[in-house]
């Protein structure tokens, strides 16, 4: 059944759109994109553990939940916009931490005020990544390598640096936006964060020209260089987008603990790896780079985080989570090598 | 004697939008030398791609030592004795010549392990049959090109080949190399009781050691099995591009205002380009016209800025210019480049219609703060798109799912959205159906007439002929000379066809 | 003679040796202790079990991939061989069998999946490795297996004879010297390797890529295992966390011994002298008491080099072969 | 999709066998900062507890990793599943108290267990070893038993235990005080995990094994480490005091390599701690002038008892942590809580 309109590989659904389709009543194509599947399936795990556990719908779960599902969603994205150009930042959590710490430093030990802080911790971020960008564009080498290489850098000197000991007396202003609670109590202001993250990403890639020539980059770097863009510069752009959502991330973090602790992202910032693979991959952006979808991303890091939390809540054991979320991972990539075949292999309208 | 060792008859293949091979047949005798001629996009590469069994024949035969044969995979014409030199090397470089050669059935100590000796021994004959005193524990990466070349036949021959296929063996060897080369092949033919398919555009070196000649052109035989000796140069010129379809006799007016828009003096590259002088005057075509490998791509990618310009002056408009990327050729100085390999180079497949036309204008038509919504696209590209009749349902079309020749058509349609002044072709209507061709060329008329100049380069003469003004002929990296296009096809194309064999 | 001689300079490894020689001198003079017999003594115990997991990554280098899971794959079977003999009373020799299958279990999983679905081996690896990390963690509860039988224990500590030389590092040696053998004289090692110098000729070959592949991850799984046991018998009891440091070293060792992560070009030897130099500095840094935290920085700065160095050598060739010699 | 839904429908019938509930109502959660040795005994405490007080439940869950991340979102998933006291040893000083605040607010009572949060905080008590108490007199047993004079390591637990800090500080005071004699040659923190400290400790003894002449352990894994390190060397020169009470240390007690352990009190923090949870639900509160103890992160501390064990009395170790904590329970409503 080949839609009237094979929608724009990013968008969710223009409203417009829905509008017309629902008027001479034809199927909307959004129902095919990945994104609708993905919506249904979280519904349909809210339904499922909100009978099964009495706990789940409670004020309290929920509030912790709107947190969790705030930092995997910028972890997610901040990995979306690397897999965009066919890469991948391993260093992602080696750069979230040592942005939160320099910030942690700012504020505690040189007093500096919470805004201006925050402002230096995103420009730490988004120059670690862009250490990332450089290397790998002006090596050539595959930024698998390159990223596996500076995790480790960032990671040693952050922890030389501050000895490993954590900022703990962090302004009162900056730890509680992490603890304050919206709409009755029931969501955390960080999620909101997130979300308007997700919006400005989708309006960036999909109604600007730099947006679209990071898209085009990805998905066929020659061709896009011969038309006149410059790839290695947006690869570079991609990477310190990369650092600055990761810095992002790691600030929403740290208001969420209440202090910036070396190990706030496991070993080498190594824990943040999976959710950050599993928003993405789910979501329908491609492994192989140049096509994305951010609210795709979005309802992955709340599928997997509403996952995470149901086993929990479930009693099915903490312990078995990481290796049903691996299983995931498994399925969602094998997934993800389905619809890239797919979408190469349709008829050919002559 | 002479019964045929590989026989193709009536061989068809088509690829979405063209049709590659037409009831093309081919028949190599045993212990012959055999060359396999054509011009690009006549087939030729098709039919070696099915005797090594890269493709499938969509319908004909394929016999080898006169019983039919199914080749699945290259695996499987290795199988059936049907050997290949390719162009890129197939050795591993880094190991040994002796381990290359018998890599696929190593001799075992006792112990299963390897007996590096007996490879040495044994790989030792083979290397002798090609003349090749080097010491099998060389590593390939030392040998030089020529050498490897002479260590692939060997593994050939190792590998109990019966036919081999040398495609383009010469194009990197010098004179002396290429000469021991031949001397060489005649001897396996005549001991080894091999038969070579000979692939080359080089027509001296198909006149020194073939026997036989097949020619194909626009995916037909244009001759089967010719012996050499009733053949000269002339008469194999005239198979091969010979086409006496009319020559769409342009009226373009030759007016004689000569502002010269690019001019480019003694240009060298670092791909090896020596002192090449360009005049390209405004709304004028100029033809680059060469065999494969004389250099006129990689020309054009040195002069957008891809590969580095050693020394000369590229002037736009008289003023002395530095183009350090495709980027800057085409927002600081208006120069587009539509590439000759459509699938990797010009278009992005996974993308649709609506942003392959635009890629080259969203910095121009965004505003504030970069916005570019898909309406403001599409009121700028739409015109293009039906001007150039596009068949495609929707501008939100996969480019997958379009044809070759409305691909193309895409890939030109971006440019004219661009609005470049100067518009490089590479090899426009390479496998497109002769109606979008004929519409192409009247188009690059047009877009002269418009005032944009173009540089057109091509390998198929008729085009080359009716369409440019002034076509210059490349040879080797240099040029060879210019010929003023008076589009008359017999003069111009044997002054061209002089430049070529000189 | 001096044939003999300049290939000897051009071999990867010849290098790394001079590098270990000198390091181990400088040391040596400023500390004394550092040739103790108790500090060869830990210098070699903790190269042993580093030795194996470099070789276990470095024949998936050869094949041109990258397998994420190899410590998961050695935590697994920590515990499973530790969890086994406690729980379940099997005897060792049974449990050791048991503990290289699984092993051989999960690395065939990755080659198999791999191949099947053509996706590169390293998000493949990344997903098992959650899967056999999460398996871990499931079967353990994150609580160590401690009874382990003594004759596991004694082993951990055992030393040959009276020599500082520690029972540890014997299996590794042998195990050395035979992926040795592998990969330069066995048809398997070489179709590996010519596999990873380009898939295309291999295949033109009749080399079958699926059986290349698979057979690399299970020996890697093999070998990752056998690394997982060897760290029980050194720590006297099973913990799953296990193996959750090893993803560093296994690149940095075989990459520091000239390893083309692009594949096709591996050795054995020098691999095993970039964990010797890996294991030296590390040692240096407790002796001149210097932040434990400088070996993570030494480890990706010694990955980047050897990336850039071979990455060079590579454009130098590719020049060459561009330009049109036209002379 | 239908493998998920069998693993969800299974633990749906798994969830209602669960342990048969008391007469009270209090759910108790104790959560340890990650998987250690040292908490195996508050599992035992907890179920005591239930058949001793009547809870409703007192389960010992772990987070999977020493992360305050992983234990936060745990402690938030088991208040969700309806655990309504938690029992919390601080995955970070400070970090931890956030989540308690926040439990505080959902009328949830916490307290820290062996390990205290920096005030101010909203945990009800920190009840647990004054583990720099315990290391100050550790560190002087050693130096009783070295002679007083020569140089010690000091090897201790994970920087963000809040324990590590008070130990490094106690065994620095206890060292002061011996007069210059005794000196402190290095101190190697973060290694209370097997692999790190193996490779950290046995490293240590290689290269400073002959200068050191007296090692104190303040953290679990250490002290095994150490202690086998010891017992392998054959070294009896080395004077060494350890910490808990793993078989390993006892052992090498017996054997003589290692002079003595201080013992913490594990059992007894669980225990009374979930007796303490039952009280404060059933509406009794904190008296105001209580005799709290007070160590440099709170003044709202009760010891948990802390005792020196050598070869004399490595037999008799259980009994002596069971008394003292039986005399806390005896005496602690009287002194601590009106009901």
């Amino acid at each position: 059944m080949r839609g009237k309109k094979n929608p724009f590989p990013l968008s969710l659904w223009p409203a417009k759109n829905i509008m017309k389709t629902l008027m001479n009543k034809k199927i909307p194509n959004f129902i095919f994109t990945n994104q609708f599947g993905l919506l249904c399936l979280v519904l349909v795990f809210i339904a499922i553990f909100s009978t099964v556990t009495d706990g789940f719908t409670s004020r309290f779960n929920i509030f912790a939940l709107s947190r969790v599902i705030a930092i995997d969603i910028m972890i997610g994205l901040a990995m979306m916009v690397v897999i965009l150009t066919g890469g991948l930042n391993l260093a992602l959590g080696a750069i979230g931490v040592s942005a939160a710490m320099f910030g942690g430093w700012c504020m505690e030990i040189m007093g500096i005020p919470v805004i201006p802080s925050i402002i230096l911790t995103l420009s730490m971020g988004a120059f670690l990544g862009w250490v990332n960008g450089i290397i790998t564009v002006k090596t050539g080498v595959h930024s698998f390598i390159v990223t596996l290489a500076t995790m480790s850098i960032y990671f040693g000197f952050m922890t030389m640096l501050t000895e490993a000991e954590a900022f703990r007396r962090l302004p009162e202003l900056f730890t509680d936006f992490g603890s304050a609670k919206l709409f009755n109590k029931y969501v955390s202001p960080l999620l909101l964060l997130s979300v308007a993250t997700c919006f400005i990403l989708f309006y960036l890639f999909r109604f600007t020209d730099i947006g679209r020539k990071l898209i085009a980059a990805g998905a066929n770097p020659e061709a896009a260089e011969l038309s006149g863009i410059s790839v290695s510069t947006m690869f570079i752009h991609c990477h310190v987008l990369s650092g600055l959502l990761g810095a992002l991330a790691a600030i929403m973090l740290t208001t969420r603990i209440g202090a910036a602790i070396p190990s706030m992202a496991g070993q080498l910032g190594m824990d943040w790896l999976l959710p950050a693979f599993l928003a993405p991959v789910i979501g329908g952006t491609l492994l192989s780079g140049g096509k994305l979808s951010v609210f795709g991303t979005m309802l992955g890091a709340v599928l997997v985080t509403l996952l995470t939390n149901g086993l929990y809540l479930l009693d099915v054991g903490e312990f078995w989570i990481r290796f049903f979320l691996g299983i995931i991972l498994l399925f969602a990539v094998l997934l993800d090598k389905a619809r890239e075949y797919f979408t190469l292999k349709s008829v050919i309208v002559s | 004697m002479n019964e045929l060792c590989l026989e193709i008859n009536s061989a068809n293949k088509s690829f979405p939008g063209v049709k590659a091979l037409d009831q093309a047949n081919f028949k190599l005798k045993k212990g012959s030398i055999h060359a396999l001629l054509g011009e690009n996009g006549a087939g030729k590469s098709t039919l070696i791609k099915i005797i090594t069994g890269v493709h499938k024949q969509d319908s004909g035969l394929l016999l080898i030592n006169g019983k039919e044969k199914i080749l699945n995979t290259p695996n499987d014409a290795t199988k059936f004795g049907i050997s290949v030199v390719h162009q890129e090397r197939n050795l591993i470089r880094r190991f040994s010549v002796g381990e290359n050669l018998m890599l696929n059935n190593l001799p075992k100590t006792a112990l299963g392990l390897i007996d590096y000796d007996k490879i040495a021994i044994q790989s030792k004959k083979w290397l002798e049959i090609m003349d090749l005193d080097i010491d099998p524990n060389t590593t390939v990466s030392e040998l030089t090109v020529a050498k490897m070349q002479l260590c692939e036949i060997a593994k050939a021959l190792s590998l109990k080949a019966e036919i081999l296929l040398l495609d383009e063996p010469t194009s990197s060897l010098s004179p002396q190399e290429s000469e021991n080369l031949f001397s060489l092949l005649r001897k396996i033919v005549r001991d080894e009781g091999v038969s070579i398919v000979f692939v080359s555009h080089k027509l001296e070196e198909v006149f020194n050691i073939c026997d036989e000649v097949t020619v194909l052109r626009d995916g037909k035989n244009a001759c089967t099995s010719e012996s050499i000796n009733n053949l000269d140069r002339k008469k194999l010129v005239k198979l091969m591009i010979g086409r006496e379809e009319q020559i769409v006799k342009s009226d373009r007016k030759s007016d004689d205002n000569k502002d010269a828009i690019l001019t480019l003096t003694n240009i060298k590259t670092e791909l090896g380009h020596k002192d090449i002088q360009l005049e390209l005057n405004r709304a004028e075509i100029i033809g680059l016209y060469g065999l494969v490998g004389a250099g006129r791509t990689e020309l054009v990618k040195c002069l957008i800025g891809l590969e580095k310009i050693t020394a000369g002056s590229v002037k736009i408009n008289g003023k002395d210019v530095t183009i350090d990327s495709p980027k800057t050729a085409l927002e600081k100085f208006k120069i587009g480049y539509i590439s000759e390999d459509r699938k990797k180079e010009g278009l992005i497949l996974i993308h649709n219609v609506l942003d392959n036309t635009s890629i080259t204008i969203w910095s121009q038509i965004k505003r504030a703060i970069g916005l570019v919504t898909d309406k403001m696209i599409a009121d700028k590209i739409n015109p293009y798109i039906s001007e150039l009749e596009v068949k495609t349902p929707s501008i939100y079309q996969l480019i997958s799912n379009l044809s070759g020749g409305n691909q193309q058509k895409i890939s030109v349609a971006k440019w004219l959205a661009a609005g470049t002044d100067i518009l490089i072709i590479d090899e426009p209507t390479v496998g497109i159906d002769i109606k979008t061709k004929a519409y192409l060329h009247k188009l690059i008329i047009e877009l002269a007439d418009k005032g944009t100049s173009i540089i057109l380069i091509s390998s198929d003469m008729p085009e080359m002929i009716s369409l440019s003004d002034k076509i210059i002929v490349m040879k080797d990296f240099q040029i060879a000379g210019i010929v003023e296009n008076d589009h008359s096809y017999d003069s111009v194309s044997a002054e061209i066809m002089e430049y070529i064999h000189k | 003679m001096n044939i003999k001689l300049t290939s000897l300079f051009k071999k990867d490894w010849f290098g790394l040796l001079i590098v270990v020689l000198i390091s181990i001198f400088i040391i040596a003079t400023i500390k004394p202790t550092f040739l103790s017999p108790f500090n060869l003594y830990v210098l070699m115990v903790s190269t042993s079990y580093m030795l194996i997991i470099a070789l276990a990554q470095m024949i998936i280098i050869a094949i041109g991939q990258m397998n994420l899971s190899v410590g998961a794959i050695g935590g697994l079977v920590a515990i499973s061989f530790s969890g086994l003999m406690e729980v379940y009373q099997i005897s060792v020799p049974m449990a050791v069998l048991m503990g290289l299958l699984i092993g051989v279990g999960c690395g065939f999983l990755n080659g198999y999946i791999t191949v099947k679905s053509g996706i590169s081996a390293f998000i493949i690896t990344l997903a098992t490795l959650y899967i056999f990390k999460g398996i871990n963690l499931g079967v353990t509860e994150a609580e160590p297996f401690y009874n382990i039988p003594e004759t596991v224990k004694n082993f951990g500590n055992a030393k040959v004879g009276n020599t500082p030389i520690p029972f540890l590092i014997v299996i590794p040696i042998v195990i050395t010297f035979l992926m040795w053998i592998f990969m330069n004289r066995t048809e398997t090692g070489r179709h590996m390797l010519a596999y990873g110098n380009s898939i295309q000729s291999a295949e033109l070959l009749g080399i079958s890529s699926s059986k290349v592949v698979i057979s690399a991850h299970v020996i890697s799984g093999l070998l990752a295992a056998i690394a997982g046991m060897l760290v029980v018998c050194r720590l006297q009891l099973g913990t799953p966390n296990i193996g959750d440091s090893w993803l560093l070293p296994s690149f940095a060792a075989p990459v520091i011994g000239g390893a083309i992560l692009a594949g096709g070009k591996v050795d054995v030897i020098a691999t095993a002298l970039g964990v010797l130099i890996v294991a030296i500095i590390s040692q240096a840094l407790v002796i001149f008491k210097i932040d434990p935290f400088f070996v993570q920085i030494f480890l990706g700065l010694m990955i980047l080099l050897a990336v850039f160095v071979n990455r060079y050598r590579e454009y130098k060739q590719e020049v060459s072969r561009k330009i049109f010699n036209i002379e | 999709m239908k493998f998920l839904f069998s693993i969800v429908a299974s633990s749906a019938m798994l969830l209602s066998s669960s342990v048969i509930a008391g007469s009270s109502d209090t759910k108790v959660a104790l959560v340890p900062g990650g998987p250690h040795p040292y908490f195996a005994a508050w599992e035992r405490a907890g179920q005591d507890a239930v058949k001793d007080f009547g809870l409703g439940k007192a389960d010992y869950k772990v987070p999977a990793e020493w992360d305050l991340s992983q234990q936060n979102e745990l402690i938030e998933s088991l208040v969700g599943k309806g655990y309504n006291a938690v029992l919390v040893f601080p995955g970070d000083a400070v970090g931890t108290n956030k989540i308690l605040g926040e439990l505080d607010d959902a009328g949830i009572p916490t307290a820290a267990l062996a390990g205290c949060v920096e005030q101010p905080t909203m945990a009800k008590m920190c009840f647990g070893t004054d583990t720099g108490h315990s290391a100050y007199l550790g560190t002087k047993q050693l130096i009783k038993s070295m002679g007083g004079k020569g140089k010690i390591a000091h090897f201790t637990g994970f920087l963000v235990d809040p324990n590590t800090t008070l130990r490094i500080k106690a065994v620095e005071k206890a060292v002061g005080e011996a007069g210059g004699g005794v000196e402190i040659i290095q101190v190697i923190a973060d290694i209370d995990a097997y692999e790190p400290a193996d490779e950290k400790i046995n490293a240590f003894m290689a290269a400073q094994g002959g200068e050191v002449d007296g090692i104190v352990t303040t953290a679990w894994v250490p002290a095994v480490v150490a202690s086998q390190a010891l017992t392998n060397m054959g070294d009896k020169r080395i004077k060494m005091v350890g910490i808990d009470h793993d078989e390993v240390v006892l052992k090498a007690i017996k054997d003589g390599y290692v002079h003595g352990t201080m013992l913490q009190n594990p059992y007894g923090q669980g225990y009374i701690g979930s007796y303490v949870m039952d009280k404060i639900r059933g509406g009794c509160t904190f008296k105001s002038n209580a005799p709290w103890k007070s160590t440099a992160q709170t003044n709202q501390f009760i010891d948990s008892g802390t005792v020196f064990v050598d070869i004399s009395d490595v037999d008799t170790y259980v009994d002596a942590m069971r008394n003292i904590s039986l005399d806390i329970l005896k005496t602690f409503e009287g002194d601590f809580l009106d009901c």
